[in-house]
This record gives C-alpha cells, structure tokens and sequence, in this order.
C-alpha cells in the first residue's frame, strides 16, 4: 500500500508538471525522465512488484485515478489550456473504451471511429442549436443517433470478417466526412457552431466563481467528462467481467467453437458494435460542445486512426491501457508545439519506440478475473 | 558416432523448466523412438533439435556438427526432416503445393516428381485430391500429407511426431510399414508415438520420458519388458 | 527593454503547410526587424503553433495562446474552418488577432467581436474581379472545378454569382477532393463541353494537377485560378505549363511596392529554406500591426485592441490597410497577375495585355 | 438400458457435397435414445462432417435431421445447440488465451444469464450465480483431474494437450447434453488416458443422466469397450451396421477400414 | 455518348485502375506475409517516387538518352525503396513478430507518417508539389476528342507486365511458395527449411519496390510528385485488394479498376444521370458503392477459397 501510494504521488507530480510544462527544456527533461525511469523501473522489477501491489488493492487505481484528477483540475483551477487538455484526454479514453468493447472484446476493428465521434458532435450541434432540448438529454440523443447510424452498417460489418470488415468502416469513415463537406446542410466544410453546455439554466461556458476563487469555465466540462468516463469505465469492466464479455471473447478468439456452444455471433457483435458507437458518439456531442464548433475536417480517417491508435498502445482489450495512451496521443504532440512544424516526426518515433519496447502495448490485457481479491481465497 | 546426440539438454517455455538433463543418442541407421506420457517432454525435445525452442544448456550433435543454437532452417538444411506435433499442413495451400514445400531445398524438378509420384502411391488418397485445399482435408488426410511431405526431402534424419495420430487403423498399419520402409533404405528415423506395441515392433532402440527426464533407455526388446513403459503404457 | 510576446498561428504540418510556414517565416521576420529597430520600445518573441488546418485542433492552440496572459496579440490562421472557430475563443479571452491568410467572409462579417481583425481580402472581392475581368475579355462560356474545402466552395459560390451577373455562363460546375490525384474523369467530361475558360477555386497542389492533365488530355482552355495558385510552388511544379494561367489576389501587387521588395529582399537574407508564398506578406504585415500598435499603446491586450480597431490608411507592403466596421480590411484594389516566362507578372505589365500573346494557346 | 429403443436422432438421405468431393452419401441412419455409438470409418469417410451437419456448421446439399422427431436440417448452429446436443472436435479448438473456466463455462452458455441489466448492474446476483458456475466446473474438473481443478483460472495455452482433451469434453458435459458427439477423444493418448477419461465421462453420465453418445473413433479397443453399437462409414456412406463383433467381423469393413486381408 | 469519349474514359480508367491495381499487389503481398494491413505502403510509394526525382535531377545532362535516364532512375529508385523495405522489416516488423498483429499496423501506420514528414521537412522546398519529367515519348494519335499518347500505352503495358509477373513470382516460383509458407505458417515454414528472417526480408524488398514503382509511374503518368501523394493512393490500394479478395492477384486487378471505374461513374456519369448531384458526391459514392459490394461479397468479388474447417 505504502508502495502504491507513493507511486501515485510521484506520478502525480509528474503529471501536473507535464500539464504545466511551456517550454521545451521542462518537457525535453520531462520526457527523458519517463524514458529513463520506466527502463530503470523495469530493470528493477518495479512494474511487476507494482503489479503485485495492485493486485492486492484492486480498487486501488480505479480511486487513485480520480482522486488524481480532482487534485489536478484544483491545482490547475484557472489555467484554461491545461484543463482543456485534461478533458481532451478524458473524452478520448472515453471513445477509446467504446472501441475497446468493438475491437478488444468481440474484434471488430472500426476505422469509423471518429466519424461516430463526429455524429455525435454534429447531432449535438444541430440539437443545441435548433431545439430546446435540454442539453444533458442531447448529450444521450447524440449518442443514440450515433448508435442508429451505426446499424446501417451491421449488415456489411456481420457478414464481413478480419480485413473485409475493416473495409467497411473504413469506407465509412471517408464517405462519412466527403458528404459533410459537399453537402451544405451540415454547414458544409466550414462546420457549425455549437452552443456550450448549459446545465439547468446554467452556461457552463461562463466562468464560474466559487469563494472568490476563479475557476476556469473547463471545469464543469472536467467533470462532466470524469463523470462519464467513470460511469464507462465501470461498464466496460462489468461488461469484461461478466458472461457478456466471455461470450465477447469467445466470439473474436474462435466463431465456430462459440456458436456450436450457443453463443449468438450477431448478437454480440451487435451489441458491441451498438454499443461502442453509442460511447463514441456520447463522448464526440461532449467534445464538441466544450470546443464549441464541428467541422468535417475534425473527422477524418486519420483522426480514425488515431483513435484505433489509443486502443493498440494501450493494450488491446484493456480498459487501463487506454487511459496513459489516451494521455500519450493527446498530450504529447501538443507539448511538442515548441518544435512546431518538427513535432509529428517526433511524435512517431516516440510511438515507435514505445512499442518497441512494449509489443504487446503499455498495459496488455490481463486474464479475466471476474471478482479480483475474491480468487485468492478461492482458490485454495 | 551417433548421428545425432543430445548431450544433458534443458529446455524451458517462459523460465518453467520442462526437459531437465536430457541425454539420447540416435545411432545411424536405426529406428530410434520416444515413449512417454502426455505431457513427458517429448515434443518439447524434437522442438529443441529442431532449434524452435532451443535448449538452454546442453548440446546437440548432428552429424559431428553442434546444432544446438542454429536456426531451424540452418538445421533443417543439414539433413533433417520433420511431422511435427499436430501436423501443421499449410491450410491455404493445396495438397501438391504442399508437397513441394517439403521438398524446398531440393534443387531437381525430375527428383521433385519423382519423389511426389511415389508419396501418391503411398497415399493414393493424395492423388485423388491433389488439388484440394489442404486445409479442408479430414483429420487423417492431412496426417497422410504430413508424413507425405516429409518424405519429399530425402533427409539423413527423419523425425516423426506421432504421426499416426488420427489415422485408421488401416493406415496406421500403412504407416508403420512405411517407416520401417524408409528405415531400410537407409534413413535414420526418429519416431515419437503412442501406440506402443507397434513401435517398439519396429523400432531398434527407445527412450522413456517422464516429467522431461529419462527414466528408462534401452533395446526395444528391452523396453517391451520394463516396468516403466509397463507402467506407463499397460497399467 | 521588457519583452512582449506575440502569437502566430497557422498550419506547420499537413498538406496546406508550406503557406504556414511561409506565413511563419515572414512573420518571424518581422519580429527579427522590430529587434534590429533601435527605436523600438519592446522587445518581441513571436510564440509560433501549429493549427494542421484542423478546427479542433485550432481550438486547442487558441486556447492555449489566449489563455496565456503574457502574449498580447496573435497573427492567426490560413484556414477559414479554423479561423471561424476559434474567433468565440479570442473573443472570450479578449485577446486581438489579425487573420492573415484565412478568406471566408463569415470570420470577420459572421459576428462582431472586437476582437477579430483581418489583413487580407475575402474572397467576395476577388471573384468580382475574377468574373469581370474575363467576361470584359470577350470569353463566355466558362466551366468551373473547384476544391471541396470551404476555400474552393465559397469561390464557387461568389465567381458563380458574379459571372451570371456579368453575362458568362457556365456549363458545368466540378468538385473535387483536395487531396484527389487524378481529375481525368472530370478533365474528359469538361473537354467534351468545350469550355474558353476553366475556372479553377482551390490551392496549388491540386492546380497544377490539373492544368498537367488538362494538356494531358488536350484541353486548349484559359485556365483561370485564385489566390490559391499564386505561388512559386505553381510555377516550378508545372514548369513551361503555367504559362498562361491567371491568378487573383487582395491588396496591391506588392512586388510593384517598395516596401514589397524590400520584404522579399529582406526574406532571403535570412534564409529561410522555405518561400513566404502567396500569403506571407499578409502575415508579415499583420506581425507588423500589432507591434506598432503595442508601441503606441504598450503591452496591454485591451489597449492594443483599441488601435487595432481604428486602423486607418496605414502604409503596408501590401498597401493601404484600412478596417471596416468589422475590422475587415477594405482592400482598395485586387491585383491580377498572369504566368508569363516562369514568373507571375502583373497583367497589366504582360504580354498578354499588349496583345503580344494570347491567353489559351 | 430402454429397451424399447425409441429414436433420438434420425438422419435420411443425407448428402453433403463440397465441390466435386461428395463427403456423405445419401446417408441414412439413427441413434437410439441413450445408447453409445460408435462411428467407424477410413480417414475421410465423411465422419466429421457428419457431426458438422447435424450441429448446424454445415448445410446439408440434401436429406434430412431430426432430432426427437424435430427437423433440425436447417437449423443453426446455436438452434442446435439449444436442442441439447453438444460435441467436441476433432482438433482441438479451445481459446487459448481464456482461462479453463471460461472455456468450459460457455459451455453452459444455454443456462447462463446473459441479459444486460444483470450482468452490467445486478452483480450481486451475478455473483450468486458466478459462485454457483464456479463450483459446477469445479466438480467436474474434479471428476476428470484434480491437479487441473487446481488450474482453473490459468490460461489454457499452457496446458498440456490432454487437459486440454479434458477440457474440451467439460465444456460439452457441463450443460448436461441430451446427445454428446466426441470426435476421436482418443487422438495422441495413451491406453491409460483414454481409458481414464473415458470411465470419467461415463462416470459423470451415471450421475447426471444416461445421455445418449456418439463415439468417433480409430481405437478399436475403445469400440469395442465403450459401444453397443457400430456404424461404419466409407466415402459417405453406411457399409455395417451392429454390434462390435459383427462389423470386425464384415468383409468389407475388413478391407476398407481394418487393413486386414 | 459520343464513342471518342467513350474511348477517353475508357482509357482514363484503365490508367488509373492500372496504378490502383500495382499498389494492390503490394498490399496482397504484405496481407500474405503479415497478415495485417501496412499503412506505409503508399508512403514508401512517395519515396520511392521522390528517389526517382532526385535521381532525375542528379543524372541530369549525364545521359542523352531519355530511355537510359529512365533506366537509371528506375532502377535506383527501386534499390532505395527495396533497401528501405528490408531496413523497415529487420527494425520494425521482425521485433515485433511475437506482439499480437495489429501491432504492426500502429508501427506501420507511424513509419508511414515519419516517412511524410521526413520528405516534407528535409527534401528542399518538400512541402510543395514537384514536376516529375516527362521522359516517355508523349506523341500520340487523337481520333476526335480521343487522344491517345503513347506514354499511356506504354505505362498501362508495364503494369500489367509486373502485375502477371508478380503473380507468377508468387504462384510458380519457388520464392513464392516460401512466402505463402511463411504467411500461413511461419513455424511449419520454418521446419520445411524456409529462413524466415530472409523470405520476411525478400517479401519487404519486393513489396517496397513495387511501390517505388507504382509511385514512378504515377509520376511518369501524372509528371507530378507530392509527399502526400501515398496518402489516398494507400488506402485506395488497400480498398482495391480487399475488395478484389484477399491473397488474389487477379482479385488486386479486379479491384483496382473497379475502383478506378466506380470514380470515373460517380464523377461524370453519376451527376449526369441525377443532375441534382454534383460531381463531389463521386467519393460518398465510390465508398457506398464499396460498402454495398462488401455486403453481397463479403470475401471480395474473387472469394477467397475458404480453408476453414472443423
Ligand atoms: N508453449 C508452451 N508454453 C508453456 N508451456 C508449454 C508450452 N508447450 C508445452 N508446454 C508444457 O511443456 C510440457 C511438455 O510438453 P510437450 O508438448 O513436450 O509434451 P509431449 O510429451 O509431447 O506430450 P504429448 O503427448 O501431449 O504430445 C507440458 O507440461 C506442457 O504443458
Ligand atoms: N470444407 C471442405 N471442403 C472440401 N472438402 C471437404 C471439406 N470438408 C471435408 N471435406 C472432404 O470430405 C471428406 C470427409 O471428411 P471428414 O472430415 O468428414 O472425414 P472423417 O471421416 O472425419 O475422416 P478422419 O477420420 O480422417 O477425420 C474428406 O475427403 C474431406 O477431404
Ligand atoms: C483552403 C484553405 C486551406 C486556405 C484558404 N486560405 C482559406 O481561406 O481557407
Ligand atoms: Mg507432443
Ligand atoms: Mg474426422
């Protein structure tokens, strides 16, 4: 425990100093310090001890990692970017575990990742914009209607495996953003405003004081964010840890076994396709609101990419992948500004170097365990 | 000297030791065969003289020449041939590509197709699907075809993985009578199996494998006799 | 002296960022002069980000500079899609910016915010001129492909509208992928409709695609572009090709103006490896804004704004720069140029106007 | 044992044809209710892809299944499945990466709550009900090889092939099938193994209730141990039926299967 | 429509669907060996086709002969682009030929942008579009609006010529064989006497040379160069082969000009049948079209022949 928690002040800190950090000697430092001391760690045998230590407080991450949060949106109250930045990353886990359930669980991989994301932005655009709907209730209709434009392509995406249905997302998401673009009722390619949240009368966009203490405007959007990714966190790992997320697995590790035993392929493709849409499309309507405008050029294949990115850094299939990869893929190419037109060719080295460090991905998935800190007493 | 000696090998998947302090020899010319239960560490050798999982303290000698850390193909290069565990045909090939894949470091067309004519009267069911994806072969077409590839190189050495696993007893007859077949003219063979009495009808020496040691070593005669195999096999 | 930074923002990454990084360049280079400047109160850091013309990722770096209290101003964005969303950002942070490349008329005249400036034109004023120009020249019948970005559509939709009003007519309308490689397909249908002119809305890359496939197939049309080609890029990348195309751009040809020359003179001396483009003028005069208004106001965002705002008459490289009651740039003149000789000449200068060559052979 | 013989699966006509290779042959046959069967014949003869057709992987070209008097020709996989019947395969197909409880758990797929709101929000009663599968595979681990009870939140990529044999036939066992297809449970054991995991099934059989099988296999001693009766295949067709000791004794099945002249 | 025009679209889509169907290959190629999809392919096509310019600019005045010219700059673009094929396979696919598959895709997929913004960073001025030279003789015959050049004839004939051969390379040659070995069975291969490390090498250097290649007659065809060229050119070539069906060379040609057709159709004649659509819409219409033929075919429209059993 004492391990644990020192673990999570140290990295903490390095957080907040990362979040924090302008200029390139602060992160060029920072970054090799990671560098260093994950190899330093690992030559130790740190990352298994830790691994233990874990185990044994399995709760652990789970509060640790809220917990976390809230010290850094307190400690970055004011700074607006940095905020940003922390719920981009929040709203990108939050996409990724909807992938995550499509591809680490039932394998299907989707290469429209961002389109679903960006129906969501646009339905919440139009719903903000055009109705009185309250925006809470946008929020879940944007998700909806990104779930319902999904099942377009259920038909194509059952009947198609491996390849072949990567295929047919990704023929999706590029027709997805050409018809944005050339077609004018959706604002064409200069997008749309969205208006900001507005909570019970109350514009989240406004800036917010609380005993005399400004508090940045991203703030509720942080916690809004926090709040869903934890409510889909939770999901997930219910979901893996349940007869849906065995049924899941046994239809991506071997279709025929899992049908002669009754599993109903479709079905569970259905769902999970439905349901990683649906995140995604949750998570694309709370983007959007908190930046305030769509755009078609927000969504391309290579934004995609990106996405499916985040799931295979983290590890496929394991929802506490997605969170430091997340945290990676957002976060460094813009702490990388200060090479400004360099930072891509940086950024891809580094990814490149990550996975030849760690093939399987930052945190690979672990075997399903569905009641942790039970098995051990069971098992004797 | 021995063809191929296996000096005091241990073998590990993942730090977990599975052969500890292996020793066999296979003497040219010979039948040599591999009994042991499930699970004994049989395969595990043949994939530590094949250098796909390689020892990771011993020796092995082919032909005077240590092998131990070469590549497989390096290996196999040398004279070896191969059925391993669980056949492993390539599934999207068709039975004749098969066939030639065996026979890739064979330089000769003319020997290649003679070498395919004769595995097809051996196997006359091979004839018949020729073009036939592997693949989508029953259980015991594709061990034909495994053992059928093998031949196709004409290696010093042939190792077989239980390699009537699956066949009927027909042909599990056929097979016994192709090795001893093969072992006249003049190939070393190697052969892990289950069914006992068949083997040692035509091996000339074995080895008894238990939990990744050697427990008995001997004549097939011999081994006929010993209370390991007895117990191992007879109950 | 106490330094005071500034913010300029534009795509340093992608496929439109050779006119980010011009756009840099030039404004860096503005900055390196102010330093030189002995009478200069300030001394200037120009804070560069990089937009990859994307909207989102706009948002981020906006926030990122507008939040940041100790940068005073910014020169912002190349794109229109980036531009229109980050204006609520500026406006809420209260920090000036001076759009310097971006041409949608909605980012200045779509709302009202103080706060939004803009050096160069729309391109509302481009195509009147585009669309009176040629009709004026005697051609009629017109064909137009254009890229499906907002920059190649607003064309589109403003060329079409004032040549209708000036008598032209067009007998098919393309769009096109910015990233499309082959335009046969459009190239073929556009050659059986026999056009005079083909009007081209959209950026070099794919200009020079198409005016290759145009010879290509044989297309013996004028081939009349926007701002978007007025670039070296194009000239280099289609060699004997370019010669002949026509170009339209906001703001008096500054190759003509002294100041002009000596910007570009003053460009190569630092050697950049990089051309300032089409629009690095634009961004080295916006640079050039905002430091003269930070001298006469000092460092303070709201104070700089309120000279931003009254920019009257003042003497740019790029000419008179006056703002409208959108502090939108009332560009005076648009300047036309013609390919002749591997060189973008003005056409009131050219062959062309003397009638010594004929557009189209 | 019923004497009275009433028919639990009934195929007629049955063809199945990929190609040019016709795998069965108008092939008619039945299996009494909770007899085990033994099925016999050369490699290829059609045996797997009789099981394959009757679960519902294959569509037959022609004929006909019924399953205590239902039509099962068309039926899907899953159908089938629901139908009670299960199997296991030739080769082994377990996940490899799941641990042996879920391997064999799935098995039970037909009684397990899969519902939504249970699983993702109701886990106290899943875990009631996780406890309760636990100890169900638990026990029959237990009846095929304590050790590998032992093992039975580890991965089954480490296990040895046959456990991994074992597992297999839990993962049929363990929703108490009505007809249990094995297909050459046999291949790569021992005597004793075989001879082991074959009183195990039998074993749970006797406790749960005498369900009705059908044995492929090549061992004969096997055959003649295990089966009441025999059919033999060859090119897709029936050429014996009956008793062990009538089909080694048919000349046919002699020369085509046996090898003995 | 006019039969001249016929013959120009005719032409245009064999030309296009030329070049999709080489880039195809390539992507067949890899789905072989790896299983996964490599999206740097159309970033080696770049580079191959940058090396081939540069090559142009560092020969110029050495040869008279144009023929000679090409010669030379095939060739050494080809070497560069091979050569960066085994690099990109011994550094980065073979490390992580135990890591589940996918992987390779992220690695591939961030080579692919290090590739793009290494040539757009450092080659001079590599942000704009360079000219790529005309060095195939441009005369040609024109029947009406019909104009055929025979750079054209010559670029679609050697497509083809590489397409049928590296279909034969595959299917005949011993090489071949090895490589599907490998592919279905790296192990198995592997036993059989295959040096696994060479046939994953020999496959890089062969499928990163045919995409220098397809990225010079891209150039030759087009006479332009930019370092996003591979972008759209990559995924179309992927949409090409799956579409096609996997592991089929002929499924790679099928599908690159249907691709190429289904652009031409949604770009011309599309609008004209439904004039309310403008030719923009040819690319939603090209990926529906796509979707819709997955979903009747969903094994490519040359089906894989399946191998799977029970
Ligand atoms: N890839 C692997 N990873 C970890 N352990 C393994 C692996 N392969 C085999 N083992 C273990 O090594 C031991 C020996 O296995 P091996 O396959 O050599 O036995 P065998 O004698 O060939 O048995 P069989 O008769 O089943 O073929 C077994 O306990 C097995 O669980
Ligand atoms: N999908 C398929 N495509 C083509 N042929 C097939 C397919 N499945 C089976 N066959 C052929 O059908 C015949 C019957 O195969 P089956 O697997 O049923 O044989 P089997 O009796 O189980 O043989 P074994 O004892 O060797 O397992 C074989 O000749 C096989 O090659
Ligand atoms: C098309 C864009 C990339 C650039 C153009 N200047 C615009 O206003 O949008
Ligand atoms: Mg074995
Ligand atoms: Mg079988």
């Amino acid at each position: 425990m004492k391990l644990l928690i020192s673990t999570f002040i140290v990295f903490l800190i390095y957080c907040i100093l990362l979040l924090g950090a302008e200029n390139q000697v602060e992160v060029g430092a920072l970054v090799a310090v990671a560098f260093v001391a994950s190899l330093v760690g690992k030559k130790l045998g740190f990352m298994d001890r830790l691994a233990i230590a874990v185990s044994q407080h399995s709760s652990f991450p789970a509060i640790a990692s809220v917990v976390g949060v809230l010290i850094m949106m307190a400690v970055f109250h004011n700074s607006h970017f940095a905020l940003l930045m922390l719920a981009t990353v929040l709203i990108y886990a939050i996409v990724c575990l909807g992938l995550n359930i499509q591809f680490g669980y039932v394998g299907i991989v989707n290469f429209a990742g961002a389109a679903f994301f960006g129906i969501g932005s646009y339905t919440a655009a139009v719903l903000a914009t055009h109705t009185a709907v309250p925006h809470l209730l946008v929020l879940f209709i944007a998700a909806t209607i990104s779930a319902l434009i999904g099942s377009i392509l259920i038909y194509p995406v059952l009947r198609t495996r491996g390849h072949y249905a990567a295929l047919v997302t990704i023929a999706f998401g590029i027709l997805f953003r050409n018809f944005l673009e050339v077609n004018d009722t959706l604002g064409g390619p200069q997008g749309l405003k969205i208006p900001p949240l507005t909570i019970f009368g109350w514009n989240l966009s406004e800036g917010i004081q609380v005993g005399g203490i400004e508090l940045s405007f991203y703030i509720p959007y942080l916690l809004i964010a926090l709040i869903l990714l934890v409510a889909t966190f939770r999901i997930t790992r219910n979901l893996e840890r349940s007869w849906i997320g065995l049924s899941m697995d046994m239809v991506r590790t071997d279709e025929i076994a899992a049908s002669t035993f009754g599993v109903n392929i479709a079905h569970w493709k259905i769902v999970a396709f439905t349901l990683g849409n649906f995140v995604a499309g949750l998570a694309g309507a709370l983007y959007g609101m908190m930046t305030a405008y769509v755009a078609p050029n927000n969504f391309t294949f290579a934004d995609s990419l990106i996405l499916v990115s985040i799931v295979i850094l983290g590890g496929i299939g394991n929802p506490w992948g997605i969170i430091p990869a997340a945290a990676i893929v957002v976060i460094l190419p813009e702490k990388l500004q200060f090479i400004q037109e360099y930072r891509f060719l940086l950024y891809a080295i580094v990814v490149i170097l990550i996975l030849l460090f760690r093939p399987d991905g930052l945190l690979p998935r672990r075997i399903r365990n569905y009641f942790p800190g039970k098995k051990a007493g069971e098992q004797e | 000297m021995a063809l191929l000696e296996i000096d005091h090998i241990n073998t590990a998947y993942d730090r977990i030791d599975v052969l500890e302090d292996v020793s066999i020899k296979v003497e040219r010319g010979q039948i040599t065969c591999i009994l042991g239960a499930n699970g004994a560490g049989k395969s595990t050798l043949i994939r530590s003289i094949l250098g796909l999982t390689p020892a990771n303290r011993g020796k092995i000698i082919f032909n005077g020449a240590d092998i131990t850390h070469l590549p497989t193909h390096r290996i196999i290069g040398q004279g070896i041939a191969c059925v391993p565990e669980g056949r492993r045909v390539f599934p999207r090939m068709t039975v004749d590509e098969n066939l030639s894949v065996g026979a890739y470091l064979v330089g000769d067309q003319k020997v290649i197709q003679e070498r395919r004519d004769r595995v097809k009267t051996l196997f006359p069911r091979l004839a018949e699907r020729a073009n036939q994806l592997a693949g989508t072969m029953s259980g015991g077409e594709q061990a034909m075809l495994a053992i059928g590839r093998s031949l196709m190189s004409s290696p010093e050495l042939l190792i077989f993985d239980e390699p009537s696993l699956g066949l009927s007893p027909l042909f599990v007859k056929e097979n016994f009578k192709i090795i001893k077949e093969i072992n006249e003219m003049s190939t070393t063979v190697l052969l892990v199996e289950q069914n006992v009495r068949q083997t040692l009808a035509i091996a000339h020496c074995g080895y008894v494998i238990a939990k990744g040691q050697v427990v008995a070593q001997g004549s097939a005669s011999e081994l006929a006799e010993n209370s390991e195999v007895q117990a191992a096999y007879f109950g | 002296k106490d330094t005071v930074k500034i913010a300029y923002i534009g795509p340093l990454t992608g496929g439109v960022s050779a006119n980010g990084i011009g756009g840099r360049n030039s404004a860096d280079l503005a900055v390196r002069l102010k330093n030189q400047d002995p009478n200069a109160k300030y001394k200037y850091e120009l804070v560069a980000a990089d937009d990859e013309c994307k909207p989102n990722v706009g948002v981020q770096v906006a926030t990122k500079i507008a939040s940041d209290s100790s940068i005073i101003a910014g020169v912002t964005h190349y794109c229109s899609a980036v531009a229109m969303s980050t204006v609520d950002v500026y406006h809420k942070f209260g920090l000036p910016v001076m759009v310097w490349g971006a041409v949608l008329p909605e980012i200045t005249y779509g709302n009202d915010y103080k706060e939004v400036h803009r050096v160069n034109g729309t391109m509302i004023n481009q195509n009147e001129v585009a669309a009176k120009f040629l009709t004026g020249l005697g051609y009629k019948r017109w064909v137009i492909i254009h890229d499906t970005t907002d920059y190649g559509k607003g064309h589109n939709k403003y060329f079409s509208q004032f040549l209708t009003k000036n008598g032209g007519q067009i007998l098919g309308t393309f769009g096109v992928t910015a990233d499309q490689q082959d335009f046969t397909a459009e190239l073929t249908k556009i050659k059986e409709l026999k056009p005079e002119v083909v009007y081209f809305g959209g950026l070099t890359p794919i200009g020079i695609r198409i005016r290759t496939q145009m010879d290509r197939l044989g297309i013996k049309a004028v081939f009349e572009g926007t701002s978007g080609i007025k670039s070296d890029a194009y000239i280099e990348g289609l060699g004997k090709l370019s010669e002949g195309s026509l170009s339209f751009i906001e703001g008096a040809p500054w190759e003509k103006l002294p100041g002009g020359l000596g910007f570009i003179a003053k460009y190569n001396q630092q050697k950049y490896p990089d051309a300032p483009e089409a629009y690095g003028p634009f961004a080295y005069t916006a640079a050039n804004l905002i430091m003269d208004a930070i001298e006469k106001a000092g460092p303070d965002r709201k104070k700089v704004m309120a000279v931003l705002n009254n920019t009257q008459n003042v003497e740019t490289i790029i000419g008179k720069v006056s703002f409208d009651d959108h502090r939108q740039n009332v560009v005076p003149l648009i300047s036309k140029y013609v390919a002749q000789d591997g060189k973008w000449v003005v056409w009131e200068d050219s062959l062309y106007a003397k009638g010594q060559r004929k557009l189209g052979q | 044992m019923n004497s009275a013989k009433s028919k639990i699966l009934e195929a007629s006509n049955l063809t199945m044809r990929f190609g040019g290779v016709t795998a069965l042959d108008s092939l008619n046959l039945h299996v009494n209710e909770g007899e085990v069967l033994g099925l016999l014949g050369p490699n290829g003869s059609g045996k797997t892809t009789f099981f394959n057709v009757i679960t519902g992987l294959y569509r037959a070209t022609a004929g006909n299944v019924s399953f205590r008097g239902q039509d099962l020709t068309d039926a899907s996989a899953q159908e089938v499945y629901l139908h009670a019947i299960t199997r296991t395969f030739q080769r082994s197909r377990l996940s490899l990466p799941l641990t042996v409880f879920d391997n064999i758990a799935i098995g039970d797929n037909r009684r397990l709550n899969t519902g939504l709101f249970f699983n993702l929000f109701a886990r106290d009663q899943f875990e009631k009900e996780y406890d309760r599968v636990v100890e169900q595979v638990r026990a029959l681990l237990l009846t095929f090889n304590p050790q590998l009870a032992a093992k039975i939140f580890e991965p089954v990529a480490s296990l040895p092939m046959i456990d991994r044999r074992r597992i297999e036939i839990c993962r049929a066992l363990i929703s108490e099938p009505d007809l249990l297809l094995l297909d050459e449970p046999s291949a790569g054991m021992t005597h004793d193994e075989t001879a082991e995991v074959m009183n195990d099934i039998l074993q749970v059989r006797s406790k749960i209730k005498p369900f009705t099988i059908i044995l492929i296999e090549h061992e004969m001693g096997l055959i003649q141990r295990m089966t009441e009766r025999c059919i033999v295949l060859n090119y897709g067709k029936k050429i014996a039926e009956g008793t062990y000791d009538e089909i080694v004794s048919n000349r046919e099945v002699q020369v085509a299967y046996l090898g003995q002249e | 429509m006019p039969f001249d025009i016929f013959l120009q679209y005719l032409l245009n889509g064999l030309m296009l669907g030329v070049i999709y169907a080489i880039v195809a290959v390539g992507f067949t190629l890899y789905f072989g060996v790896l299983d996964v999809i490599k999206f740097s392919h159309g970033d080696i096509l770049m580079v191959g086709a940058f090396a081939g310019l540069t090559t142009y600019i560092g020969i110029a005045g050495t040869f008279e002969s144009p023929w000679l010219q090409l010669l030379v700059l095939v060739f050494i673009s080809l070497s560069v682009a091979a050569f960066l094929g085994a690099v990109i396979a011994r550094y980065l696919i073979l490390p992580l030929q135990k890591a589940p598959p996918i992987n390779t895709l992220l690695v591939t997929l961030m080579l692919g942008l290090a590739l793009r913004e290494m040539v757009r960073l450092f080659y001079p001025n590599g942000s704009n579009p360079k000219p790529f030279p005309r060095l195939l003789p441009t005369d040609g015959i024109a029947l009406g609006e019909f104009t055929l050049r025979s750079d054209s004839l010559i670029l679609l004939a050697t497509g083809i010529i590489t397409i049928i051969a590296v279909q034969r390379l595959i299917t005949k040659s011993k090489i071949g064989l090895a490589i599907r070995a490998v592919a279905q069975d790296s192990e198995t291969a592997r036993i059989m006497g295959i040096n696994f490390h060479q046939i994953v090498l020999i496959t890089f250097m062969l499928g990163s040379a045919l995409a220098a290649l397809a990225g010079l007659m891209n150039g030759l065809y087009y006479n332009e160069v930019n370092f996003s060229m591979g972008l759209l050119l990559g995924v179309i070539g992927f949409s090409a082969a799956v579409v096609g069906g996997l592991g089929n060379f002929y499924g790679a040609i099928v599908g690159g000009f249907l691709f190429a057709a289904l652009q031409t159709v949604g770009a011309v004649l599309f609008p004209a049948i439904m004039p309310s659509v403008p030719s923009a819409y040819k690319d939603v219409f090209a990926f529906t079209m796509i979707i819709i033929i997955m979903g009747l075919k969903p094994t490519g429209l040359i089906s894989e022949k399946s191998s799977e059993r029970v």
